[in-house]
């Protein structure tokens, strides 16, 4: 078998930078290091230890560690060395051996050690977050050192992807010394040691915490983290009220704000710093995946095991009247699970796509092939259009839901057609009761149930719902992860296939999705897998944000040209301390 | 003459809309002089008292003049009034036992005003604290300086407040009925410590009582109120020489006299009591343990048959009230009670509750017995409905009817307690328990604060349904004039001891013991001194 | 005496309650892997637009991260003890509990004691402030109000405190934030925490200028609202007791009007207003305040309880129970003590006799 | 029924108390309009003339299609379209052209004519606000939360739902709610406090046991627990408050008996032979209410603002409920919409300050100390 020796690897092994790329195309290679980054975050926390279930960490904790290998933001899959040097695997990918850099060294000076890379992926399979847990007792046969600088991976079986690979590269690297004698399951708040540039300086437990540039990191000059971490501190405020954070955000106690609430970007941001420039407000492109929000139907029981009624429901969702009069039109709607990417199916199916879903057309609707990928319909701005109410109307009236002397919809036994919305936050009143009052005008005895996030918890895991909101985690490089959200095994038992679906032809579509060998090939799989999937109207799809809504005092700086796949805020953005000094002699903070 | 202490000058009071109670009224008090205010219950004698250094209520309209020495005091500030309230001018109220704040010790409540006016504290305060209390006849002083005022007895309550307005030495001193619950030999006493006062200090006083030996024998000057006016005034000689007017002339016939009328043969005990028993626990500390015991009363063995008056006299605090409260199963007992034949000292509340129709008392403090929020009406009524008396008849008409037998005008029916004088709640109290024609009815003290003419009324009345329904009457009482006039025995107490029981004429005329003896003596003194003026 | 039967009472109730609730510790932390149980999203949540959140998880960092294995449910039923039949579990509880051992939190690895310890110094200065101030702005206001019963100042007082009242807490709390902590207003006082970072090098002085400087806005937003009920009962029970005899009594003495007010009505008046002190306290002080810490960022026990609640994190919630339940006896005691000692004629006994 | 003369003394008394007199009334009329809040705001109309006949919407039920539509469902008034059928008389072509086109059709009809033909004029009544508690008002809202305007008089909430007629339905149902529970509460915890304090004893000493295990209660538990076995509705949540809220007045009440048996009225009423019952509600009651008295109208607020905390956590009615709780929670989190909170500020204040009146007036015209003033 052939070894493959690489300073980087991929999904599909293409590699954007040469093996003696100079830095990361998206930073500023000469970006002065020094000032302070900082920002809020919502809540408390009470640990330093990200890596268990245990506690609530602060926010940032991870950044102290450092992974054998990284990825990119520029490119979806890419991971080049970082603790590791390179790696080697055959190419049934049985198994992998990192090379670690020797000068690679812990914030104490001790150097990392394949011994700390065993120790790393052995207590987080024993220990660690759950879902990584049974991932790497499942997968990992042995980890073990070869030499102080060399170590190997063994996988439990061989496999056509390198999935497996990946995930070791990816493994963060823990200091063994440093654990002994403590318990990695335990929540600490003693900061454990880890290896990257920044390193915890001070915190106040629930309040704020602190980290500092070490000028002794042992990788300052990779190419890898040339530009990168150019802040002396990060500095991260706790806040429980996100008025508070507000108000503290105005009132320069934190620097640099991502706006999450449409309401407040259309409206608040017009205080005096604002005004005089001290504060910036853009919007910078956000080039990431759009998210799969949605209303999921429970696809087990009826009504939803009708594909009329769950269409019929899905055109009653008003999103240009949500958008508009809610979101002050900032969001833009979701109508694909792979939004805002290449993975999107688009228009009428085109023949490549259609070879692919041919052999399965009996499980879908005739609609796949003959019209446009399916997409939400539009409405006005002001009500639901008449034709589709009409339309929803018509597609209800098919399947037997007749509407009555009293207005309501009934079927042949005169079971009235009852829907519930299940909810756990208020945040989402505002969408679901607007959507509520429309399902009403079609005949349709909807409800709306809020409870709290245990109770939702178990009732989507028993499955007793009819409707709620769920967004499905979904990647630019799809993998084995897909069957979790769409195979039939996962419909019945408590897990990520929310809506239950099965679907045969789903299934089959899915292997050959993770079955591509290239990423053309896997884009074209995947976009007829989104086609596929949005034929069976499993969901009413919401919205995403294609952009990241940022501000922040005018003395941080970004590269012109963004990156896709990350803002970058506290990776590759620096400080301008001349502006910084102006400003703060204009008395901005 | 100087000129006067007090002197009051048209004085016109009024309660609301309501008529005038007062009716320019005026008269002087000079330093060294008393003034005696007699005159019918309800006349308006304490309004008159309690309007010179402005006590009354809000809704009290005042006018006329009122002077001290030369200085006006309706209308004056807070600031002079404070001055001289307690400090040149002292009350005594008629009615002590709501008088005292219900939360100070005795000794914090005296000393309050000594600290107050004179600057006295600590150690200090605390012996003339127990002098004072000395001189008006309190036992043992020391122990009781913490006690609160409801562990005292009427009696002893009464004499804390003198003490307590003799604690400055006032140039005035407004007494209100200041001996209504005292013994005879208390009463001599105080009579005498007052006397003292106002030789020696040149106090001038306001007294105000329906007693009229101690008028007789205190006062230099009479003025005879009723209806809210002076109707007479003079020397006391003379008014008590040759009163012109017809109400004085009444008022001074007027008193208790007669005898009971015999017990009628083969009569039913209405109660007995073996070896009653109180003591009250003295407790100390967070814990509250027990660590002593009051002996209010020890070892009672009486009877009272139907048709048959019991009198108990005695010294004040000797127990008197405590065997009333015992007998009617209101504090807690040891001993034996039968009542009717039926043994009730065992009785829950429950079990009680059908008998008390029958078995009635009327309080010695009548103020305190009334509920605040229920008017006259509704209190005399309330026991008709709650033991179905008088059913099928009108409650109203019956209220109407007792009232006027007591001698309160049915007009007043809607009005609230406070509303009263102390004689006429007194009153009230009767009513209330009469109304209900008991078998046994206790009476503690029920006309101490009645005029002559009332009182005679109202023992008459006791006569009459005695006589009518034979009624069983425990009667306790410091007037042993009234004592006499209706009890067929009479037991006599002593620091919780019957010392002495039998029949009225034998213990009235050959009493046994040095104590009895004492009292009788104190009494005939008093008689006497009436005798010489 | 009898606070062991009731204690122990408690906690059986508790527990077999419990047994009902919907959705335990492990739905717990499966929603919060799932990044949906954060306990602050229930109030208000995080400012965020429906759906769109803040920081990915750590998990995601993770290419091949999967749904929940039923392996790990059951391995977190054996953490949490649920693998064993519930009376097994609260005898076990119970046993240490006697020994004053609370357990464990189930989702941080600190003792329940040491928890509830750290969350003191807020809950102990929000509630000991808010009371005391509440007491001593309120009492005299009533009795001045009472006394000056029908006037305008009456009038304008009460009108004054309803206003207070009406305002919703929460409301109140961000708007005094908006204003006096915000950036738009007044910038006089601070926007979180009990004491400033530079807390320890800060002289003594210092450091309780810098404490108060810290507590004023909370327990401004925290007594606001106790004024007016405690204002309008002292008010009234005042006037109740003014017009008595021994109130005469005590003017006849020649006090001035203070003294006869706080030296003579006062204890009168006051039994109920008094007496509910240590409740009010207590009430204020083991939770009454969640909105306060959440608004003002501090971290107390009202929100510790609140979170142990809905996160279903039972040691905390069992063990804080027991802990301030254990308090609670004792201060109703004291309470009950209290009675006696404002007011001697008061026992506990039957009449019956 | 004859009044006695006692009662007509405190009547007018009572009526002497100019703010409390006004503020009974104001806060009886407000209560009584609330009552026929469907009349006053509501997205049906009152009265529709449709081809002549009258229909009345705000009762019937009537299906777009008996206006000349073809939905078979509820009519929806508020849309132009229908609008448009009404007073064209079914003229569905004409009608069906979107909103815009629909609201110009109708400025048409008005003379009677469209395009030259005569039509069959219909017209509808409408309430003086046109939207129920729970109508999301797309017509006439830009962006939610919106400011009062000549369509809202006191703004929208986030969810373009019109704030008046939210506060008109919510201080209904507050209201309603808050008698309930807080007459519930009251007359529980006067009992079991009184029961208490005056019986003293072994009784009392169970019955504090019985109030601190019930106490100790976690409510949100029950709550969280009731809601999941039922639905969450008005008359569980008024069970579950009232289930937790007696024991506030318990105490106090125990408090005022405990002292207040001692006092010689109460001795001299049972030496009377008043049964225990009587004397606790006739004697000692009435003296012991001051704290009942006082805390009424705090309870009674109290109540509403629980029912807003409850809200505030999501454990309240169901979030379709017109509850003030809700408008305040939106109040905070909304606070460049000020009319928010100040309408649900306005609300509770008017609210509070009429019933602290009205029970300052009650509670003055049973001082016997004061009846005959
Ligand atoms: N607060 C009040 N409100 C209305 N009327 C009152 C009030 N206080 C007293 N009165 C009335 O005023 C009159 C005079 O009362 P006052 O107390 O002066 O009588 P008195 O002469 O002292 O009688 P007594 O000898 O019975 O004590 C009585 O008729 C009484 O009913
Ligand atoms: N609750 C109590 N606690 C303690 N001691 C009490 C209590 N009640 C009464 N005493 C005491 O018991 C004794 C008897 O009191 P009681 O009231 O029976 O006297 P009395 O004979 O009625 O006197 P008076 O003629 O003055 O009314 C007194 O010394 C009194 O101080
Ligand atoms: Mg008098
Ligand atoms: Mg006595």
């Amino acid at each position: 078998q052939e070894v493959i020796k690489s300073y980087g690897i991929s999904k599909f092994g293409e590699l954007k930078y040469a093996e003696d790329f100079a830095h990361l195309d998206y930073v500023n290679p000469d970006a002065p290091k020094g000032g302070e980054y900082s920002t809020w975050a919502f809540g408390s926390f009470d640990s330093m230890h990200p890596y268990v279930t245990k506690g609530n960490s602060a926010i940032g904790a991870s950044i102290q560690f450092e992974s054998l290998m990284v990825g990119t933001s520029d490119e979806p899959d890419s991971m080049y060395g970082l603790l590791a040097e390179s790696l080697e695997y055959p190419t049934d990918y049985a198994w992998v051996v990192f090379n670690l850099r020797p000068e690679a060294k812990f914030s104490d000076g001790t150097p990392v050690t394949a011994d700390d890379v065993v120790f790393s992926q052995n207590i987080l399979a024993e220990k660690g977050i759950p879902s990584i847990q049974t991932f790497f007792a499942e997968a990992f046969e042995s980890v073990e050192a070869l030499d102080t600088h060399r170590v190997k991976f063994t996988f439990t079986e061989p496999s056509e992807t390198n999935d497996m690979v990946m995930q070791a590269a990816s493994t963060t690297v823990f200091s063994k010394a440093w654990w002994e004698g403590r318990d990695f399951a335990d929540s600490t708040l003693d900061a454990p040691m880890g290896s990257s540039e920044y390193i915890l300086e001070s915190m106040d437990v629930g309040k704020t915490v602190i980290y500092r540039r070490r000028d002794d990191y042992w990788g300052k000059d990779l190419p890898i983290n040339v530009g990168r971490s150019n802040f002396d501190t990060l500095r991260f405020e706790y806040y429980a009220d996100p008025t508070a954070a507000f108000e503290g955000f105005k009132a320069g106690e934190t620097h640099f704000r991502t706006e999450n609430s449409s309401l407040k970007w259309a409206q608040d941001y017009n205080f005096p710093a604002v005004e005089k420039g001290w504060v910036s407000k853009v919007e910078l492109p956000d080039g990431n995946l759009g998210s799969a929000q949605g209303f999921f139907y429970n696809l087990r029981s009826a009504p939803f095991d009708d594909i009329n009624v769950r269409e019929a429901l899905g055109m009653m969702f008003n999103f240009e009247w949500s958008n508009q009069t809610l979101f002050f039109g900032l969001y833009e709607r979701v109508d694909s699970f792979y939004e805002n990417s290449v993975l999107e199916a688009q228009g009428t199916i085109p023949d490549d796509e259609r070879v692919i879903l041919e052999p399965f057309k009996e499980y879908f609707p005739e609609s796949l092939f003959a019209e446009a990928a399916q997409s939400p319909t539009v409405s006005g701005t002001q009500q639901l259009d008449r034709a589709q109410v009409r339309a929803a109307g018509a597609l209800l009236d098919a399947s037997g839901w007749l509407v009555g002397d009293d207005g309501m919809r009934r079927n042949a036994e005169g079971t009235v057609l009852a829907i519930e919305v299940l909810n756990y936050t208020p945040a989402f009143d505002r969408i679901i009761n607007p959507y509520i009052e429309n399902l009403k005008k079609l005949g349709i005895d909807a409800t709306h149930t809020r409870v709290d996030s245990a109770q939702y918890t178990e009732r989507r895991r028993s499955h007793d719902f009819d409707m709620l909101v769920s967004t499905y985690g979904n990647s630019l490089t799809p993998g084995l992860g897909i069957k979790q959200w769409y195979g039939s095994e996962n419909a019945d038992v408590a897990s990520r296939n929310i809506a239950g679906l099965k679907n045969e032809g789903i299934d089959a579509l899915l292997e050959i999705v993770i079955a591509s060998e290239t990423r053309d090939e896997l884009n074209l799989n995947t976009r007829a897998l989104d086609r596929a999937l949005r034929s069976l109207h499993i969901w009413v799809p919401q919205w995403f944000k294609d952009v990241h809504t940022v501000a922040y005092l005018d003395v941080y700086r970004h590269p012109d040209n963004l990156p896709p796949f990350s803002l970058g805020d506290t990776d590759f953005w620096w400080y301008d301390a001349e502006r910084a000094a102006e400003l703060k002699a204009a008395g901005a903070f | 003459m100087s000129v006067p202490i007090l002197s009051i000058n048209n004085l016109t009071v009024r309660f609301g809309d309501a008529e005038d109670v007062v009716r320019r009224v005026s008269f002087e008090v000079h330093a060294g002089e008393t003034v005696a205010i007699v005159g019918e219950s309800g006349s308006g004698k304490s309004v008159t008292a309690l309007s010179t250094v402005s006590l009354l209520p809000d809704n009290a309209s005042v006018s006329g003049s009122v002077k001290f020495r030369e200085e006006e005091l309706l209308g004056a500030g807070q600031k002079p009034l404070q001055r001289i309230r307690g400090n040149d001018i002292s009350f005594i109220f008629q009615e002590p036992m709501t008088s005292l704040n219900p939360l100070h010790t005795i000794e914090k409540q005296i000393t309050e005003s000594l600290t107050l006016h004179q600057g006295l504290s600590g150690s200090k305060a605390r012996a003339r604290v127990v002098e004072l209390m000395e001189k008006v006849g309190i036992e043992n002083p020391e122990t009781r300086l913490g006690a609160y005022p409801h562990q005292l007895s009427g009696g002893q309550r009464q004499r804390i407040m003198i003490a307590m307005a003799l604690a400055n030495a006032p140039s005035l001193l407004i007494a209100d009925e200041p001996t209504t619950s005292l013994d005879v030999t208390i009463q001599a006493q105080i009579l005498e410590l007052l006397s003292n006062l106002q030789r020696d200090e040149g106090m001038g006083m306001l007294f105000i009582t329906h007693d009229l030996n101690i008028v007789r024998r205190v006062a230099d000057r009479v003025c005879v109120m009723k209806d809210g006016e002076i109707v007479e005034a003079g020397p006391t000689t003379e008014i008590f020489a040759t009163p012109q007017h017809p109400y004085t002339q009444k008022l001074l016939a007027a008193g208790a006299s007669g005898q009971p009328e015999p017990v009628p043969k083969d009569t039913k005990v209405v109660l007995k009591t073996t070896d009653l028993r109180v003591w009250f626990p003295i407790k100390r500390g967070l814990l509250r343990r027990t660590v002593g015991h009051v002996k209010a009363v020890n070892k009672a063995d009486f009877t009272v048959s139907e048709g048959e008056t019991l009198g108990i006299v005695g010294e004040s605090g000797s127990g008197k009230t405590t065997i009333a409260l015992a007998i009617m199963r209101l504090i807690s007992s040891e001993g034996g009670i039968r009542f009717n034949g039926q043994n009730i000292d065992g009785l829950r509340n429950a079990e009680m509750q059908p008998l008390r129709k029958d078995i009635q008392i009327v309080f010695q403090d009548p103020f305190g017995s009334l509920s605040p929020r229920m008017t006259v009406e509704q209190i005399i009524a309330e026991g008709l409905g709650v033991h179905g008396v008088g059913e099928g008849q009108n409650l109203r008409q019956l209220v109407d009817d007792i009232m006027i037998e007591v001698g309160l005008d049915p007009e007043m029916a809607e009005r609230y307690p406070h509303e009263f004088s102390g004689g006429q709640r007194q009153r009230i109290a009767i009513a209330r328990a009469m109304i209900l024609r008991p078998k046994l009815l206790v009476l503690d003290e029920p006309t101490s604060a009645l005029d002559m003419t009332v009182q005679s009324q109202i023992v008459d009345l006791l006569r009459e349904l005695q006589r009518k329904y034979r009624l069983a009457y425990l009667f306790i009482s410091h007037d042993l004039k009234v004592v006499r006039a209706l009890s067929h025995k009479v037991l006599v107490m002593k620091q919780g001891d019957i010392v002495e029981s039998g029949d009225t004429q034998q213990i009235f005329n050959n009493p046994q013991t040095d104590y009895t003896r004492d009292l009788m003596a104190a009494a005939l003194d008093l008689a006497a001194k009436e005798g010489d003026a | 005496m009898l606070i062991i039967p009731t204690l122990l009472g408690i906690m059986v109730i508790n527990f077999a309650m419990v047994q009902f609730l919907p959705g335990g510790p492990i739905e717990q932390v499966i929603a919060q892997l799932e990044h949906s149980g954060d306990p602050l999203d229930r109030i208000g949540g995080d400012g965020s637009d429906a759906g769109i959140t803040t920081q990915s998880g750590e998990e995601s960092k993770y290419q091949g991260a999967r749904g929940l294995p039923p392996e790990f449910i059951e391995k977190l039923e054996v953490q949490f003890g649920f693998d064993k039949p519930p009376l097994e579990r609260f005898l076990r509880m119970m046993k240490s509990y006697i020994t004053f051992d609370f357990g464990e939190s189930y989702f941080r690895s600190i003792s329940v004691l040491d928890l509830v310890l750290e969350k003191m110094p807020v809950s102990i200065s929000l509630g000991l402030w808010s009371t005391l101030i509440a007491y001593m702005v309120a009492i005299p206001l009533g009795i001045r109000k009472a006394t000056r019963e029908g006037s305008r100042f009456d009038t304008w007082s009460s009108a004054v405190l309803i206003a207070a009242y009406a305002i919703p807490g929460f409301l109140f709390a961000i708007m005094l934030v908006v204003l006096f902590a915000g950036g738009s207003y007044w910038r006089i006082f601070p926007l979180r925490g009990l004491t400033s970072n530079n807390f320890a090098d800060l002289g003594l002085l210092g450091q309780i200028k810098d404490y108060f400087w810290h507590i004023t806005l909370p327990v401004l937003a925290g007594s606001i609202g106790a004024f007016t009920g405690l204002s309008m009962l002292t008010k009234n029970s005042f006037l109740d007791e003014i017009k008595k005899q021994y109130v005469v009594t005590a003017r006849a003495k020649g006090l001035p009007e203070r003294r006869v007010l706080y030296g003579h009505v006062f204890r009168n008046a006051m039994l109920i207003v008094i007496a509910g002190f240590p409740g009010i306290f207590i009430s204020v002080f083991f939770g009454g305040s969640l909105i306060i810490e959440t608004i003002f960022s501090l971290d107390g026990l009202g929100r510790l309880g609140f979170d142990a609640a809905i996160t279903r994190d039972y040691p905390v919630m069992f063990g804080t129970l027991f802990f301030f339940t254990l308090l609670g006896l004792v201060i109703k005691l004291v309470s009950d003590l209290t009675y006696v000692w404002i007011d001697p004629r008061i026992d506990f006994e039957s009449r019956q006799a | 029924m004859k009044l006695t003369t006692l009662q007509r003394r405190r009547l007018s008394n009572f009526r002497a108390n100019r703010r409390a007199l006004w503020s009974l009334w104001i806060f009886s009329t407000l209560f009584i309009l609330s009552l026929f809040a469907e009349l006053i705001a509501n997205d049906h109309p009152l009265l529709v003339s449709y081809k002549g006949e009258l229909h009345v919407p705000v009762f019937n039920f009537y299906s777009e299609a008996d206006f000349g539509g073809d939905y078979r469902t509820e009519a929806s008034y508020a849309d132009p379209e229908l609008q448009c059928l009404i007073v064209t008389g079914g003229l569905a072509d004409a009608c069906f052209v979107g909103p815009d086109a629909a609201k110009q059709v109708i400025a048409d009809a008005e003379d009677g004519e469209l395009n030259g033909a005569l039509i069959d004029k219909g017209w509808m009544l409408w309430p003086l606000i046109r939207y129920n508690f729970n109508t999301v008002d797309t017509y006439n809202v830009k962006t939610a939360p919106g400011a009062p305007d000549r369509y809202h008089w006191l703004g929208t909430d986030d969810q373009a739902r019109d704030v008046l007629a939210r506060i008109i339905y919510g201080f209904r149902i507050s209201i309603i709610f808050a008698i309930i529970v807080s007459i519930s509460t009251s007359v529980l915890g006067i009992i079991a406090g009184a029961a208490q304090g005056y019986y003293g004893g072994l009784f009392d000493l169970l019955f504090q046991r019985f109030t601190e295990i019930w106490g100790s209660l976690p409510s949100l538990y029950i709550i969280i627990i009731l809601s999941a076995i039922f639905n969450m509705s008005f008359w569980l949540l008024i069970l579950i408050i009232v289930a937790f809220g007696w024991g506030a007045l318990d105490g106090v009440v125990r408090a005022e008996f405990l002292r207040a048996r001692n006092f010689e009225y109460v001795r001299a009423a049972r030496a009377l032979g008043v049964p225990d019952r009587v004397i606790i509600f006739r004697h000692v009651l009435p003296n012991a209410m001051v704290a009942t008295l006082t805390m009424l109208p705090f309870i009674i607020t109290g109540t509403i603002g629980a029912l807003a905390g409850l809200d505030f956590l999501g454990f309240g009615l169901p979030s379709s409920y017109p509850s003030l709780g809700e408008l305040t929670l939106q109040a905070k989190s909304n606070l460049n919409s000020p009319w928010l909170g100040f309408s649900a500020f306005f609300t509770f204040t008017i609210m509070l300050s009429l019933l602290v009146f009205i029970f300052e007036g009650v509670r003055d015209a049973f001082d016997p100390r004061k009846t005959f003033q």
